[in-house]
């Protein structure tokens, strides 16, 4: 047990410390622009709630103390818990939020606001860490818009690029629908439950009778009013609307391609991978712990699993097909991104209706967004980088990059061909990993719309590589600088993507333990 | 035993001859020649020795069948290996093949090195690798070390008609030799792989250790099979649904396969005529002696197998005798020397498988072996001739050569005469007992088998008359009557490695009738019938009763088992004197003829007369047209099409599944409007479709 | 006696879905706003409703919850309304369309 | 640990390529490719001396030699190992792949002229991958570099390679995945079905050999469903009518010295994997079908060469008689005799070597003419005298010349599949038909040659056309070495073959 408990959600802390002491530094001296020390202080920042994140992992938090750990740290009453599910997605996000600011310091250096800018970041990413602990539909709302309400800021940060404000406002407006259909969906679970923490929720559906909670602990309510599994049912979709928006997922993904294409590049890493990761830690938790499956199977309300399997195989195809026909490369991977959504939407749709092999596929799920979050993050730093030296948006002017920047083309190969599931990063075992999981309950409809977008990825990562390696140069480019902090962010992407295929057994065994200690 | 253990060398001297040309040829004067003079003359007296030790006269066993390599031992399998068989047969045709192979080094010093030709190393390597190849077939003691080595001389004869590959003519002819014999060895293959799979093994004669088996011969597995329905070995016989016999007859007429391919038989003869593009030495080894007989050795070899099916037999019958007219009649118009000589060539190995299919065991391997002297000594004759005549080659631009070049026309005459049949040069003993064996047995053999043998004899008994004919038509043109052109005037000289070979084979063609004249044997009562005997060996013990090749158990088993047997109407000595003496008239019929139509000072083309025949003959009955057609006509188009059909269907097929799916997602990024409301809308109607959706699934309503 | 709960539910549904036609049909960016607003309401009644119902307070609390990120949201809702402006002349919702497909 | 030795080698061989100066990138690759043939070579003679009668990796686990296994990692309860060995089927392969890349990486040094260094590294890396499928054990290992081929493979296509490269580079490169894919699926469909845990392949044989009660989808046994995804899956690879439509673009495309690798190495991989998993794991199904898999091959071998025949390109006869010549691997396979599987296998190498010769010869030919349209040039015998004659020895060695590999191997395939007891009746019937291939390849093989080595010389160049390189011709003449070598003494290869496969096929022919 972390004594004092509060101390386990150090990594979410951290981040905040960060985010606050940017936000002093800039009210004393609001006209600094000295890049380094801000994004020093963000680097600084994730890196200390990384560590943090690592150290909680590996220290046992959240396992039992019957099979050597400390427990689930658990916060205020239940409503935040600190266990090996949310120590794994603070790592996620930690890692992205220190390369997404690594890079950042010089994508932003010619920017004001500076360390609005690093804050915001580091905000969202405290609500996301939250994200990851909260144990009520309560805390998850209040979480969930940490998270989104910064993004829309930094999503709309260049305020004199149309396209960064066009972004902005889609990206906002279908966030403002789907948060309150987000709402909306929880008031009627509340409505049919009478409770908001994810375990008593479960006891309502599982006994069938309205709850409280008195005192932290559940108790019956004291009218024995029936659940109804109407109302919980619709509750239960309109929360599933409101996570498909943070994840990007059908219906509530089309704020994507365009919040990806005109947001900075670093934030469209950071949203692409952490938010993403964010709202399926969300899902995860939520569907595993207060909506157990075997108690809601044919009682009426819904198979979730099922609508889960419906909008994976819809979010596959729309993500990819769509990415396939693109033309430009930043938006190619704003699509690609909805498709990997869809990859990962397996971890809940891969299951039976008993709930057997939920810990399989969800834990392929956490493993697909572990690497996700270093290959995703690469590519669109990567894009960063490219927009940082004028290189054009499309395919064409990216051609015969690879003479030019040999090392960071290479990485950006890792990174596509890692996303396209190829042996040369993580991505291949995690998708293999995912593919196994739709086999193992026999889903052959998302085992074959694996099969199928996954060729089609293949097709359109390898446009890019094509172009930077095989295609010759067509107009006149030169480079003149090569900045050091996103030069770094994306090589140590490179090197955990492809450190993550011998490494891929440390993430697979926590990730099937968390699932399984849920 | 001793000549026995150096067999083997007889196989290898000529392939060290084949890498010493090929790689050393360049820095060796006559450009590796020498080499493979002194390859084969060793082969040779190896071959003599192993021949001596074969009939008893040194060592101690008259006869060799042992393994000297394994090849694949196998696991749980098969073993696949390689041996060497010595008995009369293969001794005696160690004997030719040598001593041609011998020869014809010679005569190529002087019609390739005198002539100053190029790629002489080639040539040798070639040559030697031929000579090599054609005695491991002839010493392979089992069926698949046979395939193997009827592969390997397929090869050399290849590499040795496309010779001149400057030309466009060899390179296509070798071309279509290879293939016409390849579509034969599909057969063959197919035969090999099913008499293997069938026996267990593809031995021609059993192996012995101390008198007992200790591998059994095919040809002896299907006798037990056959005669003493000892089936329990036998193999395949569930598998093909079929009974021993006819299963046998199946195997027997595959393996029939590569030897109408090789030994240019109908309808798969049209590759040799075009051989003969090839240097002449090369069309008298490999297109004349050697390795055409291959198919009718391989026949010889394992003639048990074919003795027990009457079908089988009955088939190589018809094929020889059809093959033997057939091939003559073409002969009649040739204007080219060697195109002469080839349909020859077809026409007499016609008459080998004549007397394999009608049960003269004795005379087609008497035939084999004169024919293999004369015809090779009417090539190099014809390759002395086209050297006067500077590689022109049409008879009709030649005319009284006779003077100019007297050594090559005496021997020509010899082998001419040979060839014609007449009494007593080579051809006429063993053409005479060809007929004579059809004749009687077809006479004297129940069934369907007897009218077939008549109809074979009848074919061969007209061919006589034709060779005859057109044998000397080609004599009278070639060297009698006036010089018709100035080179024919004034011809180049030959030198002694011409004629040296020329005149050893001349004597033989005249005098190696002498070693079976099995009618002077009959009539008078001496054993003179040395082939014969060579054949039959001992009556008691010996190689016969080791190796079961012999004779004698041969004609056992045609009669016992094919139902062949004799039959005389005029008696033993009648019937045979009666049948010598129509042949050797047909035979001077035709040479009569000829002298009368071709025999002048200036003689005139009479082929005209013929009218729509002679065009028929000079397009060879159109088989080189509908052979081309099957390859240009039908197979490419129709492979073409296949082409057509892979690009346009299959092929097209995967490109439609891309581009399909690219439209796909061309039609799907639409969704994505650009219009914020739009989303809105999309978004709650796919909320309210899940609501709705799941909610009748769900029966809240 | 007190007002049955569906009552309360059938109110907030309503509310939610005048919120939602008014996010369907109008293009001014504000309006949008407020309408978004509607249905962040709607919930609320159900969480005030509710927690009368169920007899904790948890729901009121939620509410309360729902309030602050309300006005959070269209805090920064109306920032980005105002570069919108800066940038389009306009705050209509549906003219801001250079990036589609 | 020499396994991981080879492994580690090639892979920081790759790597210095990589960074070295183009001048040298192709020597240097030689010589570092030149230490995995040494170890093979080494590998190959401590193999035949004192692993003699070692068994099936698959099937007797403990007689794997050079084996190495540690524990890797765990998905989701399924137990992954480093595990690597050979046996008898995959060191003839293994000897197989390094030999030909060292041919390869020499026989490049004239045609690439441009980012040598990048490509030298690609071929090393491709190396690795090949050198992992055939001595991988564990699935996921297995798999690691089965598709790990594909990167170098898709650069060295898309890069070096012909006008259209970049279309014949990502067919090759999709197509080959979607297989990938389904493979997989069927794969993990029956470890599913079954109960096994760990996914190192003798783990998986075990489990799928001895599974009972498999569940029945749609009328079909899952062992059924999953073999014929697999199936699927390995014939792109193999290539097997009609799924080899990618295999004739990208051998045009390629430069030859991938091409090389792509005949001789990569096509193997889809038979050793056939042989490795379906017929090994599901040898009871794989007999049952056996009837129209050697439909299948059969199909194969005489659709290739037909459509061979109608070719004009060089590489293109090449290629399709690939997907002839790959035919008889099938049918070899489905016989289930030691000649059958042995001579399948003993293909796998002989074809791996003549095909990797007849593609570098047709490369040496390209390098001096530009062309390789049968009907653009003539009479080359008369300018390049060695090089002909290395392609002529090549090509009667692909249409099956005794003494050569390729014969032994045909032979042995079809002797063990003649009276095969899988394929019953139909067994002589559906070789007799296999065996017309060996015609048809002398169709077009010997067209092509009279068309353009004979003849009188002709070609349209302003350079005189002389002799070929000493480096170019060299690798040549080791080839064919090899081959007659192979040709004349099966048993170097087969007898480690037949001991290997000898637990499938249970004696017989």
């Amino acid at each position: 047990m972390v004594d004092p408990t509060w101390l386990a959600t150090a990594p979410a802390l951290a981040f905040g410390a960060a985010a606050l002491v940017l936000l002093l530094a800039d009210s004393v001296d609001p006209d600094t622009t000295n890049a380094t020390v801000l994004g020093g202080i963000a680097v600084a920042g994730s890196l200390v709630s990384l560590a943090a994140a690592v150290y909680l992992l590996y220290g046992g938090v959240g396992i039992p103390t019957g099979q050597g750990g400390t427990g689930p740290a658990v916060i205020l009453g239940g409503q935040l818990v600190v266990d090996q599910m949310a120590l794994f997605f603070m790592t996620i996000t930690a890692s992205v939020t220190a390369l997404v600011t690594l890079a950042s310091v010089d994508y932003v250096r010619e920017h004001a606001y500076q360390a609005e800018f690093y804050s915001l970041v580091l905000l969202s990413a405290t609500g996301m860490s939250l994200l990851s602990a909260a144990n009520s539909l309560a805390t998850a709302f209040v979480a969930f818009e940490l998270v989104s309400l910064p993004s829309y800021a930094l999503v709309a940060f260049l305020k004199k690029n149309r396209g960064s404000v066009e972004a902005g406002l889609k990206y906002f407006l279908v966030g403002a629908v789907s948060s309150a259909v987000f709402a909306y969906g929880i008031s009627l679970v509340y409505a049919a439950t009478g409770v908001l923490r994810f375990d008593a929720v479960a006891m309502a559906i599982e006994s069938g009778t309205v709850r409280t909670v008195v005192d932290g602990s559940v108790q019956a309510q004291a009218s024995g009013a029936s659940v109804p599994m109407s109302i919980l049912g619709m509750g239960i979709i309109m929360i599933i609307g409101g996570l498909a928006f943070k994840m990007a997922a059908v219906p509530f993904q089309f704020w994507a391609p365009e919040a990806y294409e005109g947001a900075p590049a670093p934030i469209s890493a950071f949203l692409s991978s952490a938010s993403k990761a964010a709202g399926f830690v969300l899902a995860f938790r939520a569907f595993a712990v207060a909506f157990p499956i075997d108690a809601l199977a044919g009682s009426g309300a819904v198979d979730w699993f099922v609508v889960f399997q419906v909008l994976a195989i819809a979010t596959m195809f729309i993500g990819n097909f769509a990415a396939a026909t693109q033309e430009t490369v930043k938006r190619m991977l704003a699509y690609s991104s909805i498709g990997h959504a869809g990859y990962v939407l397996i971890g809940l749709a891969a299951l039976s209706a008993t709930g057997d092999g939920m810990a399989f596929s969800m834990s392929a799920g956490m493993a697909h967004l572990m690497v996700y979050g270093f290959m995703n993050t690469g590519a669109f730093l990567f894009i960063a980088l490219a927009e940082y030296w004028g290189v054009g948006r499309r395919f064409e002017d990216y051609n015969g990059l690879g003479k030019q920047a040999p090392v960071a083309c290479a990485a950006m190969t890792v990174f596509l061909f890692s996303l396209a599931g190829l042996p040369i990063g993580g991505g291949f075992f995690s998708k293999f990993y995912l593919f196994q999981a739709t086999l193992n309950v026999s889903a052959w409809s998302l085992a074959a719309a694996l099969v199928i977008n996954s060729a089609l990825s293949l097709f359109y990562y390898s446009r890019v590589v094509k172009a930077m390696w095989i295609e010759e140069p067509t107009g006149e480019r030169t480079i003149e600088s090569y900045p050091t902090g996103l030069y770094t962010a994306i090589v140590a992407a490179a090197v955990i993507t492809v450190l993550l295929i011998p490494g891929f057994g440390y993430i697979t065994d926590v990730a099937f333990r968390a699932v399984e200690l849920l | 035993m001793a000549a026995f253990t150096y067999a083997p060398a007889i196989v290898l001297l000529p392939f060290v001859s084949f890498l010493v040309a090929l790689f050393l040829g360049d820095r060796m004067p006559k450009g590796g020649a020498l080499a493979g003079i002194a390859a084969t003359g060793l082969s040779l007296a190896l071959s003599i020795w192993v021949t001596l030790d074969v009939a008893g006269f040194v060592g101690s066993s008259t006869s060799y069948n042992e393994f000297i390599y394994t090849w694949v031992a196998g696991v749980d399998a098969v073993s696949l290996r390689f041996g060497l068989l010595f008995d009369p047969l293969s001794a005696l045709m160690l004997l030719i093949v040598t001593l041609i192979a011998f020869l014809v080094h010679i005569f190529s010093l002087g019609y390739m090195n005198d002539e100053g030709e190029t790629g002489l190393p080639r040539y040798y390597a070639g040559l030697g690798l031929f000579t090599a190849s054609m005695l491991g077939f002839v010493v392979a003691n089992n069926l698949l070390m046979a395939f193997i080595f009827f592969e390997l001389v397929g090869l050399c004869s290849f590499l040795l008609i496309g010779f001149w590959f400057r030309e466009d003519g060899p390179p296509s002819a070798a071309k279509k030799a290879f293939l016409v014999t390849r579509f034969g060895d599909y057969f063959f293959l197919i035969g090999v792989v099913g008499i293997i799979a069938t026996f267990g093994t593809g031995l021609f004669a059993p192996i012995t250790e101390g008198g007992e088996v200790v591998a059994h011969s095919f040809p002896g597995l299907a006798e037990d099979a056959v005669v003493d329905g000892a089936t329990e070995n036998i193999a395949m016989l569930e598998t093909v649904g079929m009974g021993a016999k006819q299963w046998f007859t199946v195997l027997g007429l595959l393996v029939l396969g590569g030897v109408i391919g090789k030994s240019a038989q109908f309808p798969l003869h049209t590759w040799l005529p075009d051989a003969m593009e090839g240097p002449t030495p090369v069309s008298a080894l490999i297109h004349a002696a050697t390795m055409v007989a291959a198919g009718v050795y391989l026949v010889a070899r394992m003639y048990g197998f074919y003795a027990i099916s009457p079908t089988a037999l009955a088939v190589i019958a018809l094929v020889g005798g059809f093959t033997a007219l057939f091939a003559a009649t073409m002969g009649l118009v040739k204007q080219e020397l060697k195109q002469v000589l080839a349909y020859s060539t077809i026409s007499q190995y016609g008459y080998m498988m004549l007397a394999l299919g009608s049960g003269g065991y004795v005379a087609a391997v008497f035939h084999l072996t004169t024919h293999a002297v004369f015809k090779a000594l009417l090539f190099l004759g014809a390759g002395s001739v086209i050297i006067a005549m500077h590689h022109n080659e049409n008879m009709w631009d030649m005319g009284g050569l006779k003077d100019r070049m007297p050594v090559t026309y005496y021997t020509f005459l010899s082998g001419s005469l040979a060839l014609a049949g007449i009494v007593p040069f080579a051809g006429f003993w063993s053409k005479d007992e060809v007929l004579y064996e059809a004749l009687i047995h077809g006479l004297g053999s129940k069934g369907g088998l007897g009218p077939v043998y008549l109809l074979a004899y009848t074919m061969g008994l007209v061919s006589v008359f034709v060779t005859a004919f057109y044998t000397f038509r080609m004599v009278y043109l070639t060297f009698h009557g006036k010089p018709r052109t100035d080179i024919a005037r004034d011809p180049h000289g030959v030198g002694w490695n011409v004629k040296g070979p020329l005149s050893v084979l001349g004597v033989l063609a005249a005098t190696i009738g002498l070693i079976n004249m099995a009618p002077v044997a009959k009539v008078t009562g001496l054993h003179i019938d040395f082939l014969h005997k060579w054949l039959n060996g001992p009556e008691e013990g010996g190689w016969p009763a080791t190796l079961d090749t012999g004779l004698h158990h041969y004609e056992e088993l045609l009669h016992d088992v094919a139902g062949v047997s004799a039959g005389e109407p005029l008696g033993a000595i009648g019937t045979l004197l009666a049948s010598a003496v129509l042949s050797l008239a047909l035979a001077i019929a035709g040479v009569l003829v000829a002298r009368s139509l071709y025999g002048g000072a200036e003689p005139v083309e009479h082929t005209d007369k013929l009218g729509g025949v002679k065009t028929i003959l000079m397009h060879n009955y159109y088989q080189d047209e509908y052979q081309v057609w099957l390859a240009t006509g039908l197979t490419h188009p129709v492979a073409r099409a296949m082409d057509k059909f892979d690009q346009g269907v299959v092929d097209g097929v995967v490109n439609g599944v891309s581009s399909v799916s690219l439209s796909g997602g061309r039609r799907m990024r639409r969704i994505q409007s650009g219009v914020v409301s739009n989303y809105a809308t999309l978004l709650t109607l796919g909320l309210v479709l899940l609501l709705v959706a799941f909610g009748l699934a769900g029966g809240w309503f | 006696m007190a007002v049955p709960a569906q009552y309360y539910l059938l109110l907030s549904a309503a509310i939610f879905c005048i919120g939602l036609f008014g996010v369907l049909t109008r293009s001014n960016a504000l309006i949008f706003l407020m309408s978004v607003e509607l249905m962040l309401n709607a919930a609320n009644i159900n969480f005030v409703a509710f927690s009368l119902q169920h007899g904790n307070l948890t729901g009121q609390v939620f509410a309360l919850f729902g309030m602050a990120i309300a006005a959070a949201e269209v805090a920064i809702g109306i920032g980005i309304i105002l570069v919108l402006y800066r940038n389009f002349s306009d705050v209509d919702v549906t003219k801001a369309t250079t990036m589609r497909w | 640990m020499l396994v991981e030795t080879l492994l580690l080698v090639t892979l920081l061989g790759a790597g210095i390529v990589m960074l070295a100066p183009d001048r040298m990138a192709g020597k240097l690759a030689a010589g570092i490719s030149a230490v995995p043939v040494a170890l093979t070579t080494y590998m190959y003679y401590v193999f035949l001396t004192d692993f003699d009668g070692a068994g099936n990796a698959l099937l007797s686990p403990g007689e794997v030699a050079f084996g190495t296994r540690i524990p890797w990692l765990d998905l989701g309860g399924y137990t992954v190992q480093y595990y690597v060995g050979l046996d008898g089927v995959s060191m003839p392969l293994l000897a197989l792949t390094t030999i030909l890349t060292t041919l390869a990486i020499v026989s490049a040094w004239t045609p690439i002229d441009e980012r040598q260094s990048q490509f030298y590294g690609l071929m090393l890396l491709m190396e690795v991958s090949l050198i992992g499928v055939f001595t991988a054990l564990d699935f996921f290992l297995w798999f690691v570099f089965w598709e790990g081929v594909l990167i170098p493979m898709y650069f060295l296509i898309g890069v070096w390679g012909g006008p259209r490269r970049k279309y014949a580079a990502i067919k090759f490169f999709v197509y080959t995945n979607v297989a990938s894919l389904v493979m997989f699926a069927g794969l993990f469909a029956m470890v599913f079905g079954t109960d096994v845990t760990t996914l190192s392949l003798p783990a998986m044989a075990t489990a799928f050999r001895t599974a009972t009660d498999l569940p029945v989808i749609a009328g079909y046994s899952l062992a059924t469903i999953s073999f014929v995804l697999m199936f699927i899956g390995f014939a792109v690879k193999v290539p097997v009518f009609p799924l080899h439509t990618w295999l004739p673009d990208a051998h045009v495309e390629a430069p030859t010295p991938v091409s090389v690798m792509l005949a001789g190495v990569l096509l193997k991989m889809g038979t050793y994997a056939l042989l490795r998993f379906n017929f090994t794991m599901l040898e009871a199904t794989a007999r049952q079908l056996a009837v129209p898999l050697a439909i299948v091959g059969v199909v194969s071998v005489i659709y290739g060469a037909m459509l061979a025949l109608a070719q004009r390109d060089l590489k293109r006869i090449v290629a399709y008689s690939s997907i002839s010549s790959m035919g008889y691997v099938i049918l070899g396979l489905v016989a289930f005799t030691p000649l059958g599987m042995g001579g399948a296998t003993f293909q796998m190498v002989a074809h791996g070597l003549i095909s990797g010769l007849l593609f570098m010869t047709v490369g040496v030919i390209y390098n001096t003419t530009h062309t390789r349209m049968v009907g653009d040039m003539s009479g080359l015998a008369d300018r390049m005298p060695w090089t002909v004659g290395i392609f002529v020895a090549a090509a009667f060695g692909y249409m099956g010349l005794p003494l050569m590999a390729g014969f032994a191997a045909e032979f042995f395939i079809f002797q063990g599949a003649f009276n095969a007891a899988t394929l019953g009746a139909s067994a002589p019937v559906l070789t007799s038909l296999a065996m017309f291939g060996i015609v048809i390849v002398a169709g077009y093989l010997l067209w092509a040659m009279q068309r353009t080595l004979f003849g009188g010389f002709g070609l349209e160049t302003d350079y005189e056309v002389g002799r070929a390189a000493f480096h170019d011709v060299a690798p040549l003449a080791v080839l064919l070495l090899l081959v007659i070598v192979l040709g004349v003494a099966p048993d170097l290869s087969l007898d480690m073959i037949q001991h290997a496969v000898g637990p499938l096929t249970g004696g017989g022919a």
